[in-house]
């Protein structure tokens, strides 16, 4: 009986076509964004390895980090990477609020899988309420010039005070 | 309602003809009561008769005939055409298992799978005269997972599963799940330690195609999720206090 | 009617994948905190275009605070690489599933994963401030010097009392 | 050429099958063949219940419910094999407990059981102390009698056989289809069967044959019965020389889905559901004034006809209204209990039920009542046996060596003229598990018989000729022909005039069937080559069922000649037996119904003497 066996490539496609609902499309998320930052803390963990190895290296990487080649600094790279900083940023938040939806799944069989579509949203909305003043910090941080107005609108004064006093 | 014109889209793959499937079209007049089933019969019969489905009672209750369906697991005799949002109707087979012909796949590995979490009552002890005696609550707390009818659609919707045929899917563990949490079952310990395998429960990604999949509307992930923690705490509490009729 | 007990004991399970599994709820929640508070601090208290040697080696070498970040630095790579090469594990094994090519993947996986820890912790455990790197490049150029002057003046302009919290949080 | 060798092989994956392939398995080598997965077998659509006098909510006796069955099935029931039935329902309630079927449960954690229709006792009101049949002439009351799991009882009665089966290790051949027995010198050697997937056939050598193929209710347009039940083992044994058994008697059960023909469970009646005609009349009150809705299927049946046949279906068209909305049952005062019930009851008692209707008629149960018509649902004719499920060579009562025949396709004859409500499951379970231990015995007892050469000959060729015949015409409208005369003129009511139509078409169709062919040559999933094939057994049937009903002139049970309204004990108070005569029916032979006698003051009296059967 010959029959037809999809190959890999052909059982990804099929499978992203399925039309499935909110679950399927958190877990091909957390899967993209989970490879994303594994990719991405390999090349960190290169790159910091290079401060014991080589501190003259290491401040050229970081320098190119931020748009700049031998101290000379390219707009367009520069603001490629800050794009990137946040893509990173947004990865990391989406992995990290949809792992404690699944923590959830996990702690809870019957409740949170019960309203697995209402944490779904809860997610997503978690997601913005992080990724919104985020992304104003970073964009606002590479059109002024680098200042910590971050620091203001994080922690803001008082609490910073506390913080160390 | 009066009705519709039909444009089936079927991805046909005849294994005497083709190398790989190929999608074929078919126009066809259909009542907005029909059921899919209904008219891929008619299609079948008045067009095409080379169309391979399973089919059989034809009201959701046997299993035959789970089949993608406008991208998502269906039983074609549960999706009326009425509830189709356009006149396009989309069919293939489910994926996961090799594809026989067309519509219809080889169900082997899905039974295997089954087979495979000893989905049967063990209790050696010697049974009573009369029955096993077991409380409305505890015949409360596996009902969900009785209802399973072997279709398929859970596990041939479970992205694990499409990548790692070697997992057991969904539906055996809503099989397993049935006995474990049965009060008069013993091989609650044996079927978890199958299950706890590379191949097992952990494979499950809370992905919740199965819950959407199912024809029966079992809640195909608790189960799942419910193993799990049988797995991690060793309990399995065999008695629900969800609201359950009593015969009076 | 109790015809039974409420519930059955049976031996809690042990094995590799379940403690996976733990491992990765576990090393997820310490995440959690941990990288998204790391990248809290890089890039929005600071800013990432101000890291450099400099930068670092303060950090890791401030005499009152520099443990704490070595420790959280420490803890975060060992988990983020098991957390990270185990997750990779998994998606692979979901995809390729031939028993033999699964042996390669793991073995691959582990030895790369390895790699990663041998270095990052060998950075972190065993650095030590270059202090002649830091005066050449000091004389050199006061490029990296210029920036930090640049967060100081920035910050101690608008919040004075803030300064001190950045040196903190280095 | 594939060749297997077991000692016992069993047709059919369905209940009859499974429960004897578990009896058989133990003892000899078994095989089960079967065109479909098992768990697709149609037992697993049986809704509302098994019905066993386990008295676990009211007292209730075996005998009850054998005087229930014999007055069910219009006295033609043997009456020796309605006793094991009833007697050993029992037993088998319990060991399908222990194999883990989940039944309902009563607060005391016995198994729960419901009202069905003509599950009746003595009144204590009227005669505390009356023995069953002794008290025909005073109205009986419902008893709970039929345990149940929800409205899919048999969905687990299925599954839990299926499992035991695999916990057993029985061996399968799923997705083969039998085409053919293998009978040399009036004995069964075997079958022929071909591998759906491959269109190879394969040679099944064996000392005992069990055919337990199911119905044949898809000879008729509006039936409950899955596509697959099309009567092939009935079809191939009776082309063999077999006879069958009282095939005019085709219950029609009075609640199908309008249209579809999807079974709406009798259990929508015991839990209190009530029958409306167009204009909201409860019309069973006239037809059954005792136990009304709850009277036998035959009856409600009839009397719906009857309701839309003077102009009183809903609208003025061919249905009536299956009311189970919790305010209906209330106001009629229609509970098991007869205490007030809510929604929440009713979903939880009828769960499939409620889906049914919402997906297929749109309509929601719980505050509308659902449009139905009888549908064609159960053969109590079949395949003529004895108790152990031997198959009888002809009215003389000896047996075929080798083949036997349980569920459905056989009539042992327990259900007479009309089958009880929850009485099929019973008999599967029963009669399974007879057969099982019987064929296993018999196979133990002898060596295997020699195969004649070359015996899948006659199936390749015959495939062959389908094949090679040109499509003269679509077969399809070959069966949608023999579906619409089967219902408009051998359904509920029959005439002398429509049979004798009924039997003219069916020679034509016959005659046309012959000629034409398939449009797929294909070997793989070749279904159009099966359904033909299928259609051919139906087609015979179709005939058998007609010639038998024509010769019966009386009334009685499910077959209703309005020339003949009465029953007529004198002449047919016996069972039909018709054999094949080359390309149709041929000589119709009877055979005495089998009464108990039992003495009384000296005398010898039948247990359960004739009375007019009234509900």
């Amino acid at each position: 009986m010959s029959v037809y066996r999809r190959g890999l490539v052909s059982r990804l496609v099929e499978g992203l076509r399925y039309g499935g609902g909110a679950g399927q499309w958190s877990w091909l998320l957390h899967r993209i964004t989970g490879l994303g930052i594994l990719l991405y803390l390999v090349v960190h963990i290169w790159d910091t390895f290079l401060v014991i190895f080589s501190p003259a290296s290491y401040d050229a990487i970081m320098g190119f980090y931020g748009g700049k080649i031998h101290g000379v600094e390219y707009p367009l790279l520069r603001w490629a990477f800050r794009l990137g900083e946040l893509g990173l940023f947004a990865s990391v938040v989406f992995h990290a609020v949809n792992g404690l939806r699944v923590i959830l799944f996990d702690l809870s069989p019957i409740r949170a899988v019960g309203a697995q579509k209402e944490l779904f949203w809860a997610v997503v909305a978690l997601f913005f309420f992080i990724m919104i003043p985020v992304t104003f910090i970073v964009i606002h941080a590479l059109v002024a010039e680098p200042t910590p107005v971050a620091a203001a609108i994080v922690f803001p004064r008082n609490f910073v005070q506390a913080f160390v006093h | 309602m009066s009705m519709r014109t039909l444009t089936v889209r079927i991805k046909r793959y005849v294994p005497e003809r083709d190398r790989s499937p190929r999608w074929e079209e078919f126009k066809v007049e259909a009542d907005p009561h029909d059921r899919v089933l209904d008219v891929i019969q008619k299609v079948k019969w008045d067009q095409d008769e080379t169309i391979g489905l399973r089919r059989s009672c034809a009201h959701g209750v046997c299993g035959s005939d789970a089949m993608r369906i406008n991208g998502v697991n269906r039983l074609a005799c549960k999706v009326l055409i009425k509830s189709l949002p356009s006149d396009v109707l989309t069919l293939e087979p489910i994926l996961g298992l090799p594809v026989i012909k067309d519509l219809i796949v080889d169900m082997k590995p899905f039974f295997d799978h089954y087979k495979s979490v000893l989905p049967y009552l063990i209790n050696d002890d010697p049974p009573p005269t009369t029955e096993r005696l077991q409380s409305p609550e505890e015949r409360a707390r596996f009902d969900d997972t009785t209802r399973c009818i072997l279709c398929a659609c859970c596990t041939a919707a479970c992205p694990p599963f499409w990548g790692d045929n070697k997992y057991v899917g969904p539906a055996a563990i809503v099989n397993a799940h049935r006995f474990i949490f049965d009060s008069r079952d013993r091989g609650a310990a044996e079927r978890l330690d199958i299950l706890n395998d590379t191949e097992g429960v952990w494979r499950c990604r809370t992905v919740f195609n199965c819950t959407n999949a199912c024809p029966r509307e079992i809640k195909v992930t608790q189960a799942i999720q419910e193993v799990k923690q049988a797995l991690l705490t060793g309990e399995v509490d065999t008695h629900s206090v969800v609201n359950i009729h009593q015969e009076t | 009617m109790a015809v039974t007990a409420r519930s059955r004991r049976v031996k809690p399970a042990g094995g590799f994948e379940l403690a996976a599994w733990y491992f990765m709820r576990i090393s997820g929640l310490f995440l959690v905190f941990l990288a998204l508070g790391h990248l809290c601090i890089m890039h929005l208290i600071h800013n990432v275009e101000s890291i450099n040697y400099n930068f670092v080696s303060d950090r890791w070498t401030n005499p009152q605070t520099g443990y704490i970040w070595r420790l959280w630095d420490l803890t975060m790579v060992n988990l983020a690489i098991l957390h990270g090469f185990n997750g990779l594990r998994q998606i692979l094994e979901e995809w390729i599933n031939r028993a033999k090519s699964r042996v390669v993947l793991r073995t691959g996986i582990w030895i790369f994963a390895g790699a990663l820890l041998l270095l990052g912790n060998y950075a972190i455990l065993m650095f030590v401030k270059d202090a002649d790197y830091l005066k050449n490049r000091r004389d050199a150029s006061s490029d990296a010097v210029t920036v930090r002057a640049d967060v100081d003046r920035g910050a101690s302009s608008r919040h004075p009392a803030a300064v001190p919290a950045f040196d903190v949080l280095k | 050429m594939n060749y297997h060798r077991f000692d016992c092989i069993i047709v059919g994956a369905g209940g009859a099958g499974l429960m004897a392939a578990l009896e058989a398995s133990k003892l000899a080598g078994t095989a089960v063949v079967s065109k479909l997965y098992p768990t697709r077998s149609h037992t697993g659509a049986a809704q509302g219940g098994i019905a066993a006098a386990l008295a676990n909510l009211e007292d209730d006796t075996w005998e009850n419910h054998a005087y229930d069955t014999i007055k069910g099935g219009d006295f033609l029931v043997d009456q020796t094999a309605a006793e094991v039935l009833c007697r050993e329902a029992v037993e088998c309630i319990y060991d399908l407990e222990h194999m883990g079927l989940p039944f309902d449960r009563t607060p005391d954690g016995r198994i729960s059981q419901r009202r069905f229709g003509g599950h009746t006792k003595p009144n204590p009101v009227y005669d505390p102390a009356a023995p069953a049949g002794a008290e025909a002439s005073k109205p009986r009351i419902p008893v709970k009698r039929a345990c149940h799991s929800a409205d899919r009882t048999g969905h687990m009665i299925l599954q839990t056989l299926y499992q035991q089966c695999i916990k057993q290790g029985v061996t399968f051949f799923d997705e083969f289809h039998m085409l053919d027995l293998i009978m040399v010198e009036g004995e069964c050697r075997g079958i022929v069967a071909i591998e759906i997937a491959t269109s190879e056939l394969h040679v099944f050598h064996a000392k005992s044959v069990l055919l337990a193929t199911g119905g044949f209710g898809r000879m008729f347009k509006v039936s409950s019965n899955a596509f697959a039940l099309t009567g092939d083992g009935p079809a191939i044994a009776y082309r063999h020389g077999v006879p069958l058994e009282d095939m005019e008697f085709y219950q029609f059960h009075p609640t199908g889905i309008y249209r579809l023909g999807i079974l709406l469970s009798e259990a929508c009646r015991g839990d209190g559901g009530v029958m409306f005609n167009g204009e909201g009349e409860r019309f069973m009150e006239k037809y059954a004034p005792n136990l009304k809705d709850l009277a036998s299927r035959d009856v409600c049946s009839r009397s719906i006809y009857q309701e839309v046949r003077a102009g009183r279906g809903v609208g003025g068209k061919d249905y009536v209204y299956l009311d189970i909305r919790a305010e209906t049952i209330n106001k009629y005062k229609t509970s098991p209990t007869g205490e007030p019930v809510d929604s929440a009851w009713v979903s939880k008692r009828l769960p499939d039920i409620i889906d049914f209707a919402r997906t297929y008629l749109g309509v929601d149960p719980i505050h509308e009542p659902m449009p139905i018509q009888p549908t064609a649902h159960y053969a109590m004719g079949g395949l003529p046996t004895d108790v152990h499920g031997r198959v009888l060579r002809d009215e003389s009562g000896a047996f075929i060596p080798g083949l036997y025949s349980a569920g459905e396709s056989a009539c042992v004859s327990v259900h007479g003229a009309n089958r009880l409500g929850t009485n099929s499951l019973v008999d599967l379970v029963v009669f399974g598990r007879r057969t099982g231990r019987e064929m296993a015995r018999f196979a133990l007892d002898r060596p295997f018989q020699s195969l004649p050469p070359k015996p899948e000959a006659f199936v390749k060729s015959e495939i062959e000729s389908v094949l090679a015949r040109p499509r003269v015409e679509p077969w399809v409208k070959i069966r949608d022909e023999m579906q619409r005369t089967m219902m408009d003129e051998c359904g509920v009511f029959r005439t002398e005039e429509t049979l004798t139509k009924a039997r003219d078409v069916l020679v034509d169709l016959q005659k046309r069937y012959r000629s034409t062919g398939v449009q797929d040559k294909g070997n793989v999933f070749n279904t159009g080559l099966l359904e033909v094939l299928e259609l051919g057994c139906l087609l015979d049937l179709a005939q058998a069922t007609v010639a038998s009903a024509l010769a019966r002139k009386e009334s009685r049970g499910a077959h209703s000649r309005e020339d003949f309204p009465a029953r007529d004990d004198s002449q047919f108070f016996r069972h039909t037996f018709i054999f094949k005569d080359g390309e149709g029916p041929g000589r119709i032979g009877y055979k005495d119904v089998d009464v108990i006698l039992r003495q009384v003051d000296g005398r010898m009296e039948p247990k359960y003497p004739l009375e007019i059967r009234k509900y």
